[in-house]
Order: C-alpha cells, then structure tokens, then sequence
C-alpha cells in the first residue's frame, strides 16, 4: 500500500463501508485532539487510571499499614505526601484510592447506562401508558434530592462501598432513561425505523439494534461528564461517613477523617482533597469535549 | 432591650469586610459563648432529658434534694435539703427544706414543690425514671412513697432497704431535679403534667432559666434573679457546633468562648497557644470492646481472655487519644466510689496466642466488630483490628451511624462491638449493674443491661452485684465492688479499655469555668470575662 | 457604488489542511444586477458574504482587493463594516423561517433596522415598519408587523426579510438564494416584488441561485461558480453563447417545453475545469 | 393556541399528585427498612423495656406496614406532618423555620451564580475558541469539580480565619438573636420589616460565603449551559441578519442571541434553584447553618421519621414546583411554543 494509514482514513472516497466508519472516527479524532482542554483531561484521565491500576508497584507502602510513630509526618523523601493520623503513608492511599474511587465510577456506569437506556428506550418506544408509567417513577426519583436518598439508601442497607455504588445507581439512573426516552421519540417516527418495521423486524429488536445504538452518542458524553458528579456524591457519602469505609483509602472519607488536621497538618486533608478535584476536573473537560465533537447539538 | 441596642450600634460600627482580622465583633463581657454540638438534646424537662447536653442545660436551671459535693464527689450534701434522716429500718428518709429558697418566678421552694417533682418523674416514665423507680415505686404508689410531711419536710419511702447513699446519688440524678409545681401545673396540656411545655422551657430554682432552644441551633439561658446563686453572666449562649474545626476556628476569631468538643489534635495545639486556657475532667463515659456470647468462638473464655491480652492499651492511648481518654481496664469509671486503678492487661502476643491455642483456635477465626463512623471510634477500631490480625482473628469491621449500631446491639444481632457507657447516676451500681447482671437472659427480659446484649450470664457476679446495692457498710460495699471488678477482669466477655477525659478549651479572658468530674454538674454561674 | 473582488480566496481548517473554497475570484460591480449562479457548495454565496464581511468564523479570506465603494473590506474592523452592512447593503438570506428572529416580532426587527441606521424615535420607526411592510405589498401591515416569524407563511416571511433590509434604503442588496425555501408560485412573486424595488430605488443586486435561466431572466450579468471559481461571466442575453463546458451543462439539464427532450443528460465533470 | 397551553400546563399540573404519592411512598419505606429503632430517638438507650414498648404504642409502630402508611396520608391530607421527636416541635413548625434558612442561602447563590454565570458563558461562547474562553471553561468547570466541603473548609480557612473578611458559621451574630420578630423567617427580610439596618446588615454578611460557595458550584452549570446555548444562537441564521442589519455586537448578542436563550436559561436557573436545595446539604453542616438539608440529615441518622417524610415532601414539592414553573415560564415566555 502506497499511501499512508492517514491518508487512507481520511479519503473523501472510502473503498469500503469499513474505511469509511474509520475515517469518520478518524475525523473525529482529529476535532478532539485539536481542543486542548479535552487533550489535557483525556490524559489525565488516562493517566489516573493507569497510576491507580499500577497502585501496588508504585505505592512503595502498604496503605493500610500503620505506624503510629510517624502519625502527621511532613511531606518527606519517604513519604512523599507524608502520613495521616495513624501514620500511614499519604501517597499510597491516595494511589489505592484512585483504586476504590474509579472502581466505583466503573461500577456506577456499568449499571446505571444501561439501566436508563433501557427504561428511557422502552418508555420511548412503547408509548402511551408505558411511557406515562416508567416517566412517573422517574420523575419520583428525579424529585428526590440526590445526596438525601443516596443517604437514606445507604443507612438503610449498611454503610460501604457496595452499598454507596447502588445508591448513586438509584440516584443517577433518571436522567438517562430521560435522556434515552428523548432520543428514541425523535428517532422512532424516522423513515428508516418505518422501513426497518416493514422488513418484519420485531419492537425489541428495533429497539436492541437499531434505536440504542443511536442514542449512544449523546450517551457516552453524558456518561463521561456524570463521572465527575459520580466521584463527587461517591466522595460526599464518604466525607458524611456513608460512602467508604474506613480503613478503605477512599478519598472522601480519607477528608473526612482528615478535616480536624486542617489548621495544623493542613496537607493531610487536602491532598485528597486535591486527588478529588483532579480527577473530577480531567472527566469534566474530557466529558466536555467529546460532547463537542459527539454531540454538537448539544455542546 | 435598649442596652442592647447600645451594645450593638458599637459592636458593628466595624466595617462590614473589615481587613483587620478581628473585624467581626467580640462577645458581649456578660455573655458566655459555648461551642458545643448540642443536636443530642431531645429535651429540656429534667424528668425526661437523659442525654448529656440536656442534663448539662438542667444542672444550671434546678437544684436537687442532695448532690455530691463537688469537691469530694464521695461525699453528699444537701442542696435544697438541708437535712435528712433515714428511719433505723432504712426505708424511710426523711428531708427537710432549706428556708428562702426561690424558683425563677420568685416563688418559694417548698416541700409540695419536691414531692411534686419526684412524683411527676416517676407519673411520666420517661426514660431516666427507672432511677428513682427502681426504689419500688410507681404511678399508683408514688403519692405514698413521696410526700410532703409539712411545708418544709419531705418523707421518701423505698420498698426494701437498700444502702442510704446509694438512694441519695439517685436522688441527686438529673431527673431528681426540683421543679415549680404551680408553673408546671400551669402549663399542663391533656394530663401531660407540663411535660410538652417544659421540652423546651424551664421551672427551677438554679442560677439561670431556659430562655429558648432551638433545636440544632442553640439553646440560651439567662441569669434568674431570683436565685440564691447568683450568676456572673447575664446570659449563656450555647452555639450549636457540630464540626470540632469550626469550634476551632470561631474560638481563635473570638466568636465563642468555650469550645468543647475538640479532638486531641486539636487539644495539643491549644496548649501550646499562650491565647486559650485548658480545663479538663475525667468523664464517666468507658470505652469497651464487647463480645458476644451467642458467637461459639466469643463464647470460649480463652478467646475472651485471648483479645484483651492482643490489645496495645497505651499504643492506641498514646497515639490516637492522648489526651481526650485514659487506659481503663475496670467499670467502675476513675473518680466514684468503688473505683480500682488496677491494670491487669497489656499487649503480650504471645501469651494471647497460647491462649488462642488453649482454645484450639490457633488458626484464628473471623470476626465482625460494629463501631461508631465518627471519630475516635474508627481509629480505635483500625488500630484494635491491627491488633487482633497479630493473633489471627481476621476482623472486619463495619462502621454505623451511633443509633445504628445500638439498635443492632441491642437487638443482640452483633458480633462484637466496640461502644461507650456512661453512668446513669453517680452511684457504682449503674455499671456494676450493666456490666454483671443478667438474671433473664430471654428476649422478653426486663432489664436488658450490657451483659444481657451480650448473651451472658454469670450467676455468681450477677448476685453479688445484687448484694452490693444492699451493703449499708460504705467500707464493705466498697470491697465487694472492687473484688468483682477483678474477677470481671478475669471472666467477662468485656474488654475494657479507655475512659473519656472531657476538655474545655476557652480563650484566656474567661475565668471561672471548670469541667465537671464524671457528668456532675459543669455550671456557669462563677464565669466572668476580663 | 461600485464593487471591486480581486483574486479573492475563501479557506477553511479541516483535519487534511486548509481546504480553498472560494479559489482567486475576481468580479466587479456597479449599479447593476448581478447574478452568481452555481451548485451548493461552489462558493457563491461566501463570495457574495465576503463584500459585507459576513463569513464563518473560522474562514480565512485573503484577495488582492476588495472594496465597496472605495471602502477596503480586507481592511476594515467590525466598526467600520457597520456602516456598510444593512445603510449601505443589505443581505437576503434563504429561508426566512431561520433568517428571521423567532422571539421578536417582525414590526419590531424592521423597525429595528429602521431606527439603527435613521435616529428616529420608537413610533416613528414602528410607523415606518408598517409602511415598508405595505411597500412589500403586504395587505393587512399592522398585523404582520405584531406577528412572530413562525406564525407567517414563507412567502410573508421573505417579505418581511425585504422590508428589513429596504429599511435603511441601502445602495446594494445580496440576495442569498431569496426563494429557494419558498413554494414555486410564490417565487416569481417573490422575484419581481425584488426586482420592482431594486429598479424604482436604482439600487443594485446581487442575485444568488442556482437557477441559471431564472437568474439570467432578471439580471444584467450573469458569473456562473464551479468549485470555488468563475468559470464564466456573461451577458444576460448571452447564455446561448456560453463557451464553458460546465454553463453549458447547466443550461442542457435544463427541461424546456420549447425544446422537449426524451431524457435529460447527466451532467459529466471534468478534473481539468479545477486547474 | 391558548388552550392547548393550557391543557398542556393542566397535564403536567395533574402529574405533581402522582410523584409527591410515589415520594412519600418511597420515602416511607426506606425508613421503615432502616435498621435504625426510631423508638431510641425519643428514649435513649438506657431506657427500661417497659418504656421503650410505651414508646413504640405512641409511635403506632406496633401496627402493619400498610395501617401506618394509610394513618401517614390521612393525617397528610389535613396537614398534619406529625411531631419530629428530635425537636419536640410539629415537623411543620420545624419547616416554617428551616426552610426558609436554605430558601434564603439558595436564592442569595442563585442570584450570585446567575449573575456572574451567565455573563461569563456569553463572553466565553463569544470569544469562543480563545484564551478567554478556555480559562472560564476551566474555571467554571473547577468550580462544578471541587467537593462542595472542601470548598466550604477552604473558604471558612482563608476568608474566616485568614483574612477575616467574613463572619464566622451561623445565621448571625449571636448578639443579634431574638432581635427581630419572627414573619417569615427570612432573617434579611424580617430585619427589614423590623427596620433593624444592622441586623439585616449582619444577616447578610453571613450569607455572602456559604451562599458564594454554594453559588461557585452552581454557576459552572448556568455559565457551562449558557455557553452551549449561546453558540447554538450565535451560529443561527438570523444572527447573521441582525450583523447584515448593521447592529452592533452588544445588540447583535444580547437582543437576538441572548433573547433567544433566555428563555431556555430560565428553565435552567429554575432547575438549578432546586438544585441547591439539596446541595445546600454538606454546606449547611460546614458552615452550621439551621437549614433543612441539616435537618434532613439529622432526622435522617435519628430515624426520625416524621421529619424526614415532612422534610423530604418539601423538598420535592419545591423541586417539582420550579420544575413547574419552569415549564410555565418556557410555554409562556417563548412565542415559538404553542
């Protein structure tokens, strides 16, 4: 092949269905890189991600191990960000709470995408009373405030990760089947649909292949700019001594635990603290620019 | 109204942003500021309050038949009695009414108003009214066992006799507080005996009267004229905190006086600051590991004996509260009568791995302990589930919300727990009682004390406990619960560790307030400001 | 008022580099009726937007020259383009259903363009706009002038759009396809209303369409766009003579009654017409 | 045209009944399913067996599920929200006083969020692309990113106790209590029916920063929406118009831009409005502030479950009531709706 990976991408007359759906990804590539805020999130996204998963290598401590001689050390050459309360080394948790924090947005998203998709779709899809129906539930949970039914969900269950993961999950969810239902009224009535149901084809699998796949789009973006609000409320259970527990590193609980040192030690609190803020901010940014380029329309 | 004002107009003729760092006015010299989280306070009415801000509230505004003296707790004087006598067969006590005392209204204190009040606690059975009920009276009986002899005397029957002193420190409880009967009477509301209306209002003859609560907000009381204790400040104000660096803060910005609820940390760096003043106490609160018995493993007395040998007592005193509690390895709290300072527990790995052997547990097991999620509870926790690792007992721990917790424990779903206990009245017989007897270990028991919630039973301690109550010979009862308080050591499912050091810090112009020992009373009155 | 385009380049960032889409065009104008015919996409209607400095964002113009009367655009700021835009050319865009704002009404957007360009007060310029909308031959003017842009049909619409842009009685008007939205008994309506006006005030036009016998029918001149250039200008009553492959292509594709034909040609294109 | 509005508005007005159910539904069952004994709020922990059954008879929680549900509504019916036993007071008398607490910390962010929002996504769609534009992207965006406790810590630590710009945590200067006569419980608005400047003044002064911190986290979303808007509009066909017109870029932005979007921010701000209802949560804990999102809370790890229903009801009767409002506003506002 004479010509090179780029030029065949980006060809104005693709040879195949193929080089045609990567060029336009290609393309769009292409417009993402060029917004340099959404680069600068994109790689510290990805560079959160791989520094928690690389925790054990790099921690240098264990995170859980305690030396109570050493409690509210300074930021040292050992202890690069120094130690908590219990002398525990500050960088390793915060490296194995990048673990618990992103593990639970993983978590979050796993479930709640699909599950909204797949309520807004069937409401958009089925109509009448089924759609008045699943709107009502959703509308009880939108009503709800957040953070107070995550609480009370919690309490109920027992304070801990899983239950801080199902929590968010009833929280978030509403938005998206919303989000979902709109797409599918919009593109229910197109043409194609209409052709699609001429060939015979049967309402799951209109829905299953030829509605979700397009509302996923709008949904990757709303996705990735919910994952800043996922570690926020992930982080504000903790901080209220409902999210992660203790000793788990996670990073709201690590504040938590840490605000009575802010006079004095005020780094203890605060480089979670800062952890939070980073990561949010890198979703926020990346969120921001796919929505540019995904979903113009909305921006 | 109009000095206030006058106050004010100076107070705020800061700037509103002002730069200079004390821009936001000081408190007024009459007013004491207290920083305290006081959301525990469900009530004002002493027949009801049982939770410690609201007691706190009740000292400064009642007075009692007798109280301890707060010198020498072990000794009791007479507050609004003068004197008392108890009949030979040691039923019959008989108060007299000191003359000139005067409620808040300007009414005097008589003998009516006393009986009135101690039968009002036991008519409404709120919580705490088992302390002067469990002498054998109720709401049929009361009006005889409590009576007002004369306008100035006061006959107090029990049902059997018990030692004197330990009838007076539950008459100097809380709920033993002298109300204004024709005050109370006046606001009585479909036989409630006043009880809805003094939630949040008071009716007594101490130094200051409520002058509002506000739940979660603050709760202000103002000086009683009328009083023969007269108070230094006009007024008391205390400020609902809830977080301990935002006591901090407003202590250093001068916008409170006291801060109470402070964390070691915290603590240390106050005494370091030339600015604040320091006053602590001990507190009757205990901090316990529990283990219950209805777990096999737990109910193996090596096991027990095991995890009180892991424990690093004075590596978590030390490191986690070094100031805010002190190793306590007994029930009877420092300070009260009965008290032992013996220390029969320290970290030995080994000899708690013989023990685990002994046991044929050498392999460990695990194990869940509930504590509270505030703090110092989860570090105390971490650092005993380090502990116990060394052992093999694999522990996982599971952190609630404070009424969480309690209602697991009580509930006796738990497997084990770490908690706290407070006195109910300044008598050993308050934890003597919780920590050994269990006479029904059924779920419908009446008295579910601390031993029943953990499933156990221990019929010797439980009888003794029982007899010590009925020792009139101070010396002796004193013996017995010193004796019990070693086998409890060697016996119980109780792994005691710390008790509470309660700690005011206030900034150096205020003199005159000191912590009360034990959850006697912390008062107000003798408060002035420079 | 005369209109100078020299060797006037219109670019745009795409990810394969700047892509050209108006390549080194040069016209002129006076005071008459021009009309730039071409395919969507050929780079018409930048060309004609460039004289009023109306382009996207994102496009880069470069040209030798580009004046309105004597006034040089490449160089002017925005200041300065305002007192060419809408006083002294207006611009007529396609569809008046996006080209109008939808949360005024449309006595207020004429009257808008009334009085930002005459210092009159608020009845006067609102007097004004009934008037022009009268002059567009609006039959009921007050009550257009009190509806919002969706409650009138396209035709009132587009009327509208040319009361506006009449408004401040300029020497030019670009007609940015005027009728292309609108229903085909409404756009010779349309077309002659345009003309009427733009003959009895003397002003010139540029027509936009890509109707090369309905352009020609009301224009003086005709320049005719294929990619990004003109491939041809001519003489209104010259179309029979166009040389290039292309004009001639457009006017084949053309069905006429006069010469009926059995099927209408594709039309072929010709990589060398780019050079 | 008229008409149909109003059917529209009838429907979505007929739909509130029907979520407030499915709310106090859910929200009775998550608090009958919480292992927490309501019975320990009223008597404590020491209380003997016969007290804490005495308790549970007054409380009604010796009935079925579905009796003290049906016993909840009825009494909801006529208004009765029942007592909260953390306070002693009705659950109604707690929300005349709590409410207006948060209602007046969310209105002062709302205006602060808004006015300063909205400003900088119309600068920022404006000057798109440019350096301008990124550092409000990033600004905003840092401000939706940060922890809300964090940011009230940090506030309270530089402007408090650094600078000494700002009083203290709490409603007012302690001094100033009971000063004015309770109307509405707005503290700014009492003080001024009272005429009392310097309480007012004090009153305000306590608001700037728990309201500044709350109102940062909210105007990333008001200036994030009506940035997206705002190029949206700038990109339409008849802003084009209105530069051929020769109007000049204020015009051009704020008349036809902007007054094309106002409509839609309307609904955003309102949305946002009720947002911060339940954001004021983690704030109101940090800077002590006696709203309703502590009171939730409070009553919430009590099991006080009065107050919670109570609390929870209004708090979704007001999100759903600008959510109202909102939809209003937009099909009365919006001539394009009909």
């Amino acid at each position: 092949m004479s010509t090179t990976w780029r030029e065949w991408l980006i060809s104005e007359t693709p040879a195949s269905r193929a080089q045609a759906a990567w060029g336009r990804r290609y393309r769009l590539w292409c417009d993402f890189r060029a917004n340099r805020l959404a680069m600068a999130g994109l790689i510290v996204a990805v560079a959160m991600v791989s520094v928690s998963l690389l925790a054990p290598v790099l921690a240098g401590f264990d995170p859980g191990a305690q030396n109570l001689t050493l409690r509210l050390a300074r930021p040292s050459a050992a202890h690069w960000f120094g130690t908590d309360e219990l002398g525990r080394d500050l960088f390793a948790r915060v490296l194995f709470g990048g673990r618990v924090t992103l593990g639970m947005v993983v978590a979050v998203v796993v479930m709640v995408a699909p599950l909204g998709l797949l309520v807004g779709c069937i409401a958009g899809y089925m109509g009448g009373i089924v759609d008045r129906l699943l709107m009502r539930v959703t509308d009880v949970f939108l009503a709800f405030p957040r953070l107070i039914l995550a609480l009370a969900f919690v309490a109920a269950i027992k304070p801990g990760i899983t239950s801080a993961i199902f929590a968010i999950v009833l929280t978030a969810w509403p938005p998206y089947a919303r989000l979902a239902r709109a797409e599918t009224m919009s593109i229910r009535n197109a043409d194609f649909i209409a052709a699609v149901r001429l060939t015979g084809a049967s309402g799951p699998r209109i829905v299953l292949r030829h509605i979700i796949p397009l509302c996923l789009g709008s949904l990757v973006v709303r996705v990735t700019l919910d994952m800043s609000s996922i570690i926020l409320t992930a982080a504000a259970l903790g901080f209220l001594g409902m999210g992660a527990q203790p000793p788990s590193p996670e990073w709201g609980a690590m504040i938590a635990t840490a605000r009575r040192f802010i006079l004095e030690q005020w780094w203890v609190p605060t480089i979670p603290g800062v952890a939070i803020f980073v990561a949010s901010l890198a979703f926020n940014l990346l969120g921001d620019g796919l929505r540019d380029v995904l979903d113009p329309k909305q921006r | 109204m109009i000095t206030r004002r006058a106050l004010m107009t100076v107070a705020t003729a800061t700037p509103f942003f002002s730069f200079a760092g004390q821009g936001w006015a000081d408190t007024p010299k009459d007013t004491v500021v207290v920083g305290k989280a006081i959301d525990d306070i469900i009530s004002l009415d002493p027949a009801e309050a049982f939770e410690f801000s609201g007691g706190e509230v009740n000292g400064n505004c009642y007075e009692r038949l007798v109280v301890p003296n707060p010198e020498k707790p072990s000794e009791i004087v007479g507050e609004i009695a003068q004197s008392w006598t108890v009949s030979p067969d040691g039923l019959v006590f008989t108060f007299t009414i000191k003359p000139g005392l005067k409620f808040a209204s300007g009414a005097p204190v008589t003998a009516e108003d006393a009986a009135f009040s101690l039968q009002r606690t036991i008519k409404l059975n709120k919580s705490p009214a088992f302390i002067i009920n469990q002498f054998g009276a109720n709401k049929d009986n009361v009006e005889k066992m409590i009576v007002a002899t004369g306008p100035n005397t006061l006959t107090f029957t029990i049902a059997e006799k018990v030692a004197p002193t330990f009838v007076l420190y539950c008459l100097s409880a809380n709920c033993g507080s002298i109300v204004e009967k024709a005050v109370v009477m006046k606001n009585d509301v479909a036989g409630d005996l006043g009880n809805a209306w003094m939630k949040t209002n008071s009716a007594g003859s101490g130094p200051f009267s409520v002058r509002s609560w506000k739940a979660s907000e603050s709760v202000i009381l103002d000086a009683n004229p009328n009083s023969t204790i007269k108070a230094k400040p006009r007024r008391v104000f205390y400020k609902h905190i809830i977080d301990p660096s935002a006591q901090q803060l407003q202590l250093q910005q001068g916008d409170i006086d006291i801060a109470r609820d402070l964390l070691p940390d915290q603590l240390k760096a106050a005494q370091a600051n030339p600015a604040f003043a320091l006053s602590s106490a001990p507190q009757s609160y205990i901090m316990y590991l529990c283990l219950n018995q209805n777990v096999p493993n737990l109910a193996k007395p090596q096991v027990r004996q095991a995890i009180k040998w892991a424990i690093d007592y004075d590596g978590i005193q030390q490191n986690i509260v070094p100031t805010t509690y002190d190793v306590q390895q007994s029930f009877v709290p420092k300070g009260m009568m009965g008290a032992i300072s013996d220390r029969p527990f320290k970290k030995d790995i080994a000899k708690a791995k013989a023990l685990m052997a002994e046991a044929g547990l050498a392999n460990g097991f695990e194990l869940v302990i509930d504590h509270y999620n505030g703090q110092p509870g989860g570090d105390i926790a971490q650092a005993i589930q380090a502990n116990l690792g060394e052992i093999g007992i694999k522990v996982t721990l599971q952190a609630g919300e404070q009424r969480q917790v309690i209602t697991r424990y009580r509930a006796r779903t738990h497997q084990s727990a770490i908690l706290s206990w407070g006195i109910d009245y300044f008598d050993p017989n308050t934890n003597a009682e919780t920590f050994c007897v269990n006479v029904d270990n059924s779920d419908t028991a009446r008295n579910k004390t601390l031993a029943w919630r953990n499933s156990w039973q221990d019929v010797d301690l439980s009888n003794r406990a029982i007899a010590a109550v009925k020792e009139s010979d101070a010396k002796v009862r004193e013996e017995m619960y010193a004796s019990m308080q070693r086998d409890h050591h060697q016996r119980s499912p109780f792994a005691l560790l710390l008790q509470a050091t309660g700690w005011a810090v206030m900034r150096k112009n205020l003199k005159g307030f000191t912590l009360a020992p034990l959850g006697l009373r912390t008062t107000f009155d003798q408060v002035t400001k420079a | 008022m005369q209109v100078e385009i020299q060797n006037l380049s219109i670019a745009f960032p795409t990810a394969s580099g700047m892509s050209l889409a108006v390549r080194s065009v040069s016209l002129t104008l006076g005071n008459e009726k021009l009309g730039i015919v071409g395919e969507s996409g050929s780079g018409k209607s930048l060309t004609a937007r460039s004289i009023l400095k109306l382009l996207p964002r994102s496009a880069r113009m470069t040209a030798d020259k580009l004046t309105f009367d004597g006034i040089d655009v490449l160089s002017a700021n925005e200041n300065a383009m305002r007192a060419i835009r809408g006083k002294r050319a207006g611009l007529i865009l396609q569809d008046p259903k996006y080209s109008l704002n939808p949360v005024m009404t449309a006595g207020e957007q004429i009257a808008e363009a009334w009085r930002t360009h005459r210092r009159g007060g608020k009845r006067e310029a609102r007097e004004a706009a009934i008037d022009l909308l009268a002059q567009v031959k609006i039959n009921d003017p007050a009550r257009v002038a009190a509806a919002y842009p969706h409650e009138l049909s396209g035709g009132m619409g587009q009327r509208v759009m040319i009361a506006m842009m009449l408004a401040p009685d300029p020497e030019l008007l670009i007609a940015d396809e005027p009728t292309s939205a609108l229903d085909a008994t409404v756009q010779a309506e349309i077309l002659r209303l345009m003309e009427d006006l733009v003959s009895r005030r003397g002003m010139a036009l540029i027509l936009i369409s890509h109707d090369l016998p309905l352009v020609s029918h009301f224009c003086d001149r005709v320049a005719v766009m294929y990619a990004g250039r003109v491939v041809e200008e001519l003489g209104a009553g010259e179309l029979a003579q166009a040389k290039h492959p292309y004009t001639r292509g457009l006017l084949e594709c053309m069905p006429a009654l006069s010469h009926p034909k059995p099927r209408l040609p594709v039309m072929t294109r010709d990589p060398a017409w780019l050079v | 045209m008229a008409t149909s509005r109003l059917k529209a508005l009838a429907a979505t007005t007929a739909s509130v009944p029907i979520t407030l159910f499915g709310l106090v539904l859910v929200t009775f069952l998550i608090g009958r399913v919480m292992p927490i004994d309501p019975v320990l709020a009223i008597v404590g922990d020491r209380a003997p067996a016969d007290v804490v059954a005495a308790a549970r008879l007054e409380l009604g929680l010796d009935r079925p599920l579905y009796v003290q549900f049906w016993i909840y509504l009825t009494k909801l019916a006529v208004g009765d929200l029942g007592r909260s036993v953390m306070t002693s007071h009705t659950v109604g008398e707690d929300i005349r006083r709590f409410f207006p607490a948060t209602m007046e910390l969310a209105t002062v962010a709302i205006f602060l969020a808004a006015g300063i929002g909205i400003p900088l996504g119309v600068l920022a769609a404006v000057k798109q692309g440019t350096r301008i534009d990124h550092t409000i992207r990033v600004v905003c965006l840092a401000g939706h990113s940060l922890p809300i406790f964090v940011l009230s810590l940090l506030s309270l630590l530089v402007f408090y106790a650094t600078l000494g710009w700002a009083p203290g945590p709490g409603r007012q200067n302690l001094m100033f209590d009971d000063m004015v006569p309770v109307v509405t419980n707005f503290l700014t608005v009492d003080a001024l029916l009272a005429g009392e400047w310097e309480v007012f003044r004090d009153a305000v002064a306590h608001l700037l920063q728990p309201a500044g911190v709350l109102a940062y986290f909210a105007m990333a979303f008001i200036a994030r929406m009506t940035r997206a808007f705002m190029l949206d509009a700038l990109a339409g066909e008849y802003v084009i118009t209105a530069r051929a017109k020769g109007l000049s870029p204020m015009r051009v932005i704020w008349r036809h831009a902007f007054g094309n979007i106002s409509v839609r921010l309307v609904t955003i701000i309102a949305l946002t409005y009720a947002g911060l209802l339940e954001g004021a949560v983690v704030t109101e804990t940090v800077f002590s502030w006696p709203g309703l999102g502590q009171y939730l809370t409070i009553s919430l790890l009590n099991a006080d479950m009065n107050a919670v229903l109570g609390a929870t009801l209004v708090v979704g009767v007001t999100y759903l009531g600008f959510n109202l409002l909102a939809d209003v506003l937009y099909r009365l506002l919006d001539p394009r709706v009909s």
